[in-house]
């Protein structure tokens, strides 16, 4: 099968119109010897019956857990059924980039309206239209800011997502820039004096998560004091978004740029992609954000409309001197995250609420074991890290019952030895908590 | 349209949240107010008010599924439905990145053979597929150039780009720390060998280049220019966005490029949704394996794993492993049309673009007259001549004719230039439509300027302000 | 727009069949060739060809999730999303009907349920959910009158039905062999009990009524109705089209009603589908249970069962157990909007309409004036007379104004009718829009009747020719 | 939760404007003994994600086979990825009957197009656009034959599905008609001996269905020229219809109505519904045929365009007198078989034909098994009858193994104790095949 609908008849007509022989002919530029004489060594074609046999099987080859207790970055998360109704339909899921702003108002306005409901859950001024995670958006904050203030010195709290730290590092490496890791206090949240003594006038911005990675938040606003004191610019990320329903927005804070991860917004794990990278900023930064930005405007005869805008920032016109290269975004994800948004409304401080109270239970429950206690007492959203007798089998026996485990902190934090990272989302049951407890006792 | 702000309504509600099973506590009892937000101003909306707005907004969106949508550079072909069904299968949505290995079998082997795949079709040695998006996969294709010459230890400040290529290309040069050097076209749209040589100094890196290019020409001199830059110690890159004039056809790798990057939402059919998601594979010959990012699918007997033991990788570029969604599509596209399909593709591909060529050359100055591969590339500037009509104007204009318009104003080299890439999944008579149209709207610039010049006289809005939105930008509302 | 047929080309495809992986033989080996077909005349079109295609079909058609659908007596209220995903969950869409019950507890558990819930709902002892349609219902109640009868030996020939009743009452009653007697209504839209009293002779064998009917008019005198029947030994069959007005307020079962169907598809929230599937159940007193249609489930400790044993039953009505999955979609919409939620339908429907009412009265000329229930019925008698505009050019009109048209000409006791069903998901917005559209298009047909009478001016096609389609009737493509 | 978008205060300016102080004053006509005092006796309403949980928990209490071996009526065909595509567009499936053309013209050439394939298909002249099944479209076709000729005796083939005749029977009762069975002969077809015999004056119409309930493919011919030589009319009907894509068009055969099951084309099984009721027949019956007719005519400014015609026929204009009560139909899955065949095209003869193979495979490979062996010669499209030492064992025996069972035609015709219908399609693998008859030996 494909999905060519030439005929033979319709090709030999084309040929014939452009005045060749043989298809061959298309090709002469390509120097003979480098032309494929044969076949790739692709599998043959299939049927749809048989791809659709065959990729069910590949599909059931993974083990579907009865609860999700991993969080980690990632959140499980219900999505109401609006959403997919909305981004399966194929004038949004079909199109490109709005480049033709007459037939794209469609995708135009739910941009500007997801970049206005972000600006609201963040405290900021100014959102873009999506980068590719919340890892990157951060390592894009962190190279502008660097860029931005001609400093190379990059402070990260080691409390921000191991994965993303790596980014940042990659980034940071690309560009000759110095990352030091702050450490965090015995509260779970960053060492401030350690942050303190590592600040310098060579140090363009500290980049810190809240809740962080290990399910505690942080408080923002005495960290973007101490980085402005510097010079510095604050980077401040997110792990679960849904948090902003009930967290000071990190840009009331004083954050210079918000930044994280959207997937908890309508998004389904998938297996770590395709995500949303999610990046705000303040008015200061409005001509110089990365990726794309919808704005208001009317057309000819005044009616009001929208287009994609401030585009100097961007590589297509500023090539080199564009404030990133990026082009293609996840805008897909963005329209699940803005229908998400309006589902939810003010219900999201409801379910971030409900998120807190499952936690706080699944917490306590867990710290009652014998063995087990929570790593840190700082307040949590809902993740947690607890030191336990032994993570591999507790989470050994929490696969065999159908869970999955939890995140071993020593996979990433050799300090945090006996360390696991659990989550408990509005999918978690209490039948399932309790359970969980009984079985690791 | 109104806003989802304006048509909020105090104490409406789009559903519930479950009742708590578990005991309910202040919030402030567990997290200091000073952390806490006072007030959440979203919009309160009503499940029908929701579906009715977004389904209003769709009706003023065009994608593939419209119409024909011969953006060039962008590979708008067909998107088959059952790619998404197989993406929505619950096995492949609902599992957790970090679920143990034993658990993502099918993942893994999907991600495995996917990589397979690919480095068959572009003569490569290995693949990752952790970029997020084709600009992605340049950053990080420039980023294993630069870890190839800190082994060597040799210090390399500059990459050159062809004046044709794409924005993302010098940009992501620029993120990863490298200058750029412009490298000129010669007169029949190639790389121009005389100034290759000149630029090709000890500290240039390497070259990019896009083949077929982006005036949809394939380089003829690929065998010199290879050399030059080998010659020199550099790398050659092949932005390998304009893959699907090659598919099947012929192989980068064996052409002499050291790295490419794959755009799957381009050549490999996944949808582009509005902008993204895409994917933005890497390959690299064999020399270059060692600096690809970690982690990566190991195949050891039957069982996959990940591994991070790689330690010249240039490190992470993105968490976990990539838009994994977006290659269940480009996995089960590739298995479904297989090797005789992949060839198709290709051969129609670039037999529809030369098919549009012939039929539009009369009436548009072909940028350049050679047989074109996937897209071929008109300028606008026969008709700005004879009637101040400009490509903006032909473009605004053949939304009226119901068809979504080529790019405009790029490549930078041709003036007023139009770019058509019809892709291989459009029949003739579409294309006859199209072209129909293209030559109507000739007619009109000469007869009817002022006519083109007012279009679009039928979409639910007319022509927008861009001029406006950039002096006043107004990117969020305040309002309500 | 051109037809499938139009768009077909010789050798197009979408889309292959598998490979046999059993041996091919030749068909006339099998299967005599005068049995076999000669050729077969169906289009040949790529994937994209029919994408398009349906895609550019739906363009032209509106429904709820456009805008407001105030058709009258058809319950067009919003269809839940999450009804659609439960609806296609693989555990009930592929299953069998002949699957052994062992392997069906769940779809059997659901189905026992959801006539419980329906006749909690009517007050009614039972519930038959085979009947695939409303009009479906009405057959197999009346069906179950016929047997009542013919059970007791009594020749009873005549159904009585008001002139308001909807064209499928009187048709189900032919359809089932009785004769049709028309009951008058009275001054005030309801039932006109001398005529009554007078028709209801010893041969009759019940009265359908719709309550409320389709004025919009709940039956005041409900006791003295079914005293009437029952005194003279007929049955009391109720319309429950119209429940929308009643569920959670009052139950028709304590009205007096021995029988009634309900619209799964109206009151339930099911989509209408451009006209189907539908489901029709009908619910009994607990004397006619037995009369019920075959196979019924039975419960037996925990466990449920196909049943059969029912020598009384008036047999089946349709394969299988009926829509089953339009079964889903309302089991799952009253389990979610629970008691609760089900009086607030009726409440809400009921005020919707009465503003409305109350709106347009000053415009339109209202049919009965009396608090209306799920539905207000106005006469366009007054434009006629003031400007010779009538019901159909407002309706055309309304369309230009981005609504669906109201059910008009129907009741047929009112001239010009124009009946308006909001339903309880509309929002106070929405009705104020509707009516200020009504408003300006009754201030059209007074200044610019002309305008109104050359209504729709903004659909893909203008006014339809009726006419010509059934005097040259054209009803399958001939051409190619 | 619930879909009402009134707030507390819409609801008050409404009863305001209504000039009414509270709710119950809507209900007044309602005497007040009637009144709903307290609430039903309905659970307690759910969240979205509740509700979810809920169902899924339901649907997992179904068992789903990994094969069918049914048919029976009902077939398990491949369904292409677009069906379900275009039919869950809301534009479609949300709205009604197309009343008014203008803002309906999409459904309306969908349907004049389904009738020109079904016409096609069954060579006739006119299909409407849908009954509720196969079942009540053979009823309606037999009781509008005994009406149009004015008798009142139906003649059926034993060998069609007994669920169609348990339907024609009901509604032949209700309408006085008698109904007499004809007995099939050796071959599995109708005993033509049997149908002369019975044949009388009084006769208004003879029901075959071909492919018939054991899968045999009947001779229609022969039999429509005997019914019409007693001046009665020919019903013919079909078991699975992907059986037209090779088998002569019963229209071309005389057949004065078509009539059956249009399930196979794009519907799921769907445990019985809703499936799709085909009925065609010739331009004599055109203004009498039953259900919604699209009809192809012109606007004002004479552009093509589509309506639903001749609507004399139907209850809502002729109420008493239509020719049937059908109101709402089976439109979406009508759609779904517009569809189905468009995307199948003439690739339907390859998909039939391949059903043909597999049948005859399977059939062979069973009737090899000691003590199985044919129940009847004829010609079988997909679906076949076998005799078998022990079907209840046999069944067991598939089901354990995750197969469904065959259909036990004991059941239903007692004289063939022993038999057991199955299918095959294009869904059962070679590989399964072998497998059950390995397991059945
Ligand atoms: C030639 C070329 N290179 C690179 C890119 C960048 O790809 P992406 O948009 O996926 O980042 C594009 C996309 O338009 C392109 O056309
Ligand atoms: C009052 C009334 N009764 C009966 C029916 C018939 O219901 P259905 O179309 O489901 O057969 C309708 C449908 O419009 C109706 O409005």
């Amino acid at each position: 099968m494909d999905y060519v609908p030439n005929t033979l008849q319709d090709q030999q007509q084309m040929m014939k119109a452009i005045g060749i022989e043989a298809l061959e002919a298309l090709f002469v530029d390509i120097p003979e010897k480098y032309r494929l004489k044969k076949l790739l060594e692709i599998p043959p074609p299939m049927s749809e019956q048989e791809i659709w046999e065959h990729m069910t099987r590949i599909a059931a080859r993974n083990v579907t857990p009865r609860s999700t207790l991993l969080g980690a970055g990632v959140y499980h998360h219900y999505i109401p059924a609006v959403v997919h109704h909305i981004i399966a339909r194929s004038e949004f899921y079909t199109a490109y980039t709005p480049y033709q702003a007459e037939i794209s108002q469609g995708i135009l306005q739910a941009i500007y309206e997801y970049q206005t409901m972000i600006t609201r859950l963040t405290g900021t001024q100014v959102a873009n239209a999506s980068m590719y995670d919340g890892a990157t958006a951060m390592a894009e904050a962190a190279v502008l800011s660097a860029k931005t203030l001609g400093k190379n010195r990059l402070l990260l709290a080691r409390s921000i997502h191991p994965e993303y730290r790596a980014v940042v590092k990659t980034y940071a490496w690309a560009n000759g820039y110095d990352c030091v890791e702050i450490p965090c206090a015995a509260s779970g949240q960053i060492d401030s004096g350690a942050l303190k003594d590592q600040l310098d006038d060579r140090t363009a911005a500290v980049l810190v998560q809240s809740p962080n990675f290990f399910g505690i938040v942080e408080d923002v606003k005495p960290l973007a004091d101490l980085a402005h004191g510097r010079g510095a610019l604050l980077v401040a990320g997110f792990t679960d978004a849904t948090s902003l329903g009930i967290l000071k927005p990190a840009g009331e804070a004083g954050a210079d740029f918000v930044v994280g991860e959207g997937q908890s917004f309508g998004n389904p794990m998938n297996y770590g992609g395709p995500y949303l990278g999610i990046l705000a900023s303040t008015d200061a930064f409005l001509r110089k954000i990365p990726g794309r930005l919808a704005g208001a405007t009317v057309d000819r005869e005044g009616c009001r409309g929208y287009v994609l805008t401030l585009q100097t920032r961007e590589q297509h016109i500023r090539r080199e001197k564009a404030t990133s290269n990026i082009c293609s975004n996840e805008a897909l994800c963005m329209l699940a995250a803005a229908v998400y948004l309006a589902s939810l409304g003010k219900n999201l401080k409801k379910l971030a609420t409900l998120n807190v109270w499952k936690a706080n239970y699944f917490r306590a429950k867990l710290a009652a074991l014998p063995g087990w206690k929570p790593l840190f007492p700082g307040p949590v959203y809902n993740e947690f890290a607890l030191a336990c007798p032994d993570v591999k089998s507790a989470n050994s026996r929490l696969e065999s019952a159908g869970y999955t485990g939890g995140y071993d902190l020593s996979r990433e934090y050799p300090e945090l030895g006996g360390g696991i990272l659990l989550c408990a989302t509005e999918m978690l049951r209490k039948e399932d908590m309790d359970n969980i407890a009984a079985l690791l006792k | 349209m109104e806003l989802l702000f304006e048509n909020s309504r105090p104490g409406r509600k789009a559903g519930t949240i479950p009742a708590s099973d578990v005991p309910e506590v202040a919030l402030d009892k567990v997290i200091d107010t000073s952390l806490l937000r006072t007030d959440l101003n979203l919009p309160e909306l009503s499940e029908v008010d929701i579906v009715r707005h977004y389904t209003r907004l769709s009706q003023r969106n065009f994608g593939v599924d419209m119409g024909f949508y011969p953006l060039g550079s962008c590979t708008m072909k067909y998107n088959p439905k059952i790619n998404e069904n197989v993406a929505g299968l619950q096995g492949f949505t609902s599992l957790h990145p970090y679920v143990p290995e034993a658990a993502a079998q099918g993942n893994l082997q999907l991600l495995h053979e996917l990589a397979g795949f690919l480095s068959e079709i572009c003569g490569m040695a290995d693949f990752t597929l952790q970029p997020a998006a084709g600009a992605h996969g340049e950053l990080t294709g420039v980023m294993v150039i630069k870890k190839h010459f800190e082994k060597k230890r040799e210090k390399r400040t500059t990459i050159l780009i062809p004046d044709t290529a794409h924005g993302t290309n010098p940009a992501s040069v620029a993120l990863c720390g490298f200058q750029v050097a412009t490298l000129r076209s010669n007169t029949e749209g190639g790389v121009d060998l005389a100034h290759l040589r000149e630029l090709m100094t000890p500290d240039v890196a390497g070259l990019m280049l896009t083949n077929p290019n982006t005036l949809g020409l394939f380089e003829r001199n690929i065998d010199e220019v290879a050399s030059i830059v080998h010659g020199k110690g550099g790398l050659l890159y092949c932005d390998g966005a304009n893959a699907n004039a090659l598919i099947g056809v012929t192989r980068p790798g064996d052409l002499g490029f050291d790295i490419i990057q794959l755009n799957l939402h381009k050549t490999f059919s996944t949808p582009h949704g509005c902008g993204g998601p895409g994917s933005g594979p890497v390959g690299v010959k064999s020399h270059l394996v060692p600096f690809l990012p970690v982690p990566r699918v190991v195949k050891e007997g039957e069982r996959f794993r990940w591994s991070d033991k790689f330690p010249d990788s240039i490190g992470r570029i993105r968490s976990f492993y990539g838009n994994f969604n977006v290659m269940v599509k480009a996995y089960t596209y590739i298995r479904s049309i297989g090797a005789e399909g992949l060839r198709r593709v290709s051969e129609n591909a670039v037999l529809n673009a030369n098919y549009i060529k012939e039929r539009l050359r009369p009436y548009y100055q072909l940028a350049y007259d050679r047989v074109c591969m996937h897209e071929c590339v008109f300028s606008g500037e026969k008709q700005v001549q004879e009637s101040g009509v400009h490509t903006t104007d032909i473009a605004k204009r053949l939304l009226d004719y119901g068809f979504h318009p080529p790019t405009i104003y790029f490549p930078l080299i041709v003036r007023e230039a139009i770019m058509i890439e019809p892709t291989e999944t459009e029949s003739k008579e579409t294309l006859d439509e199209f072209c129909a149209a293209m030559i109507s709207i000739a007619k009109e610039a000469k007869e009817n300027p002022d006519l083109v010049k007012s279009a679009p006289l039928t979409t639910p809005v007319k022509r927008m302000d861009d001029v406006l939105a950039a002096r006043k930008p107004d990117v969020c509302w305040t309002l309500c």
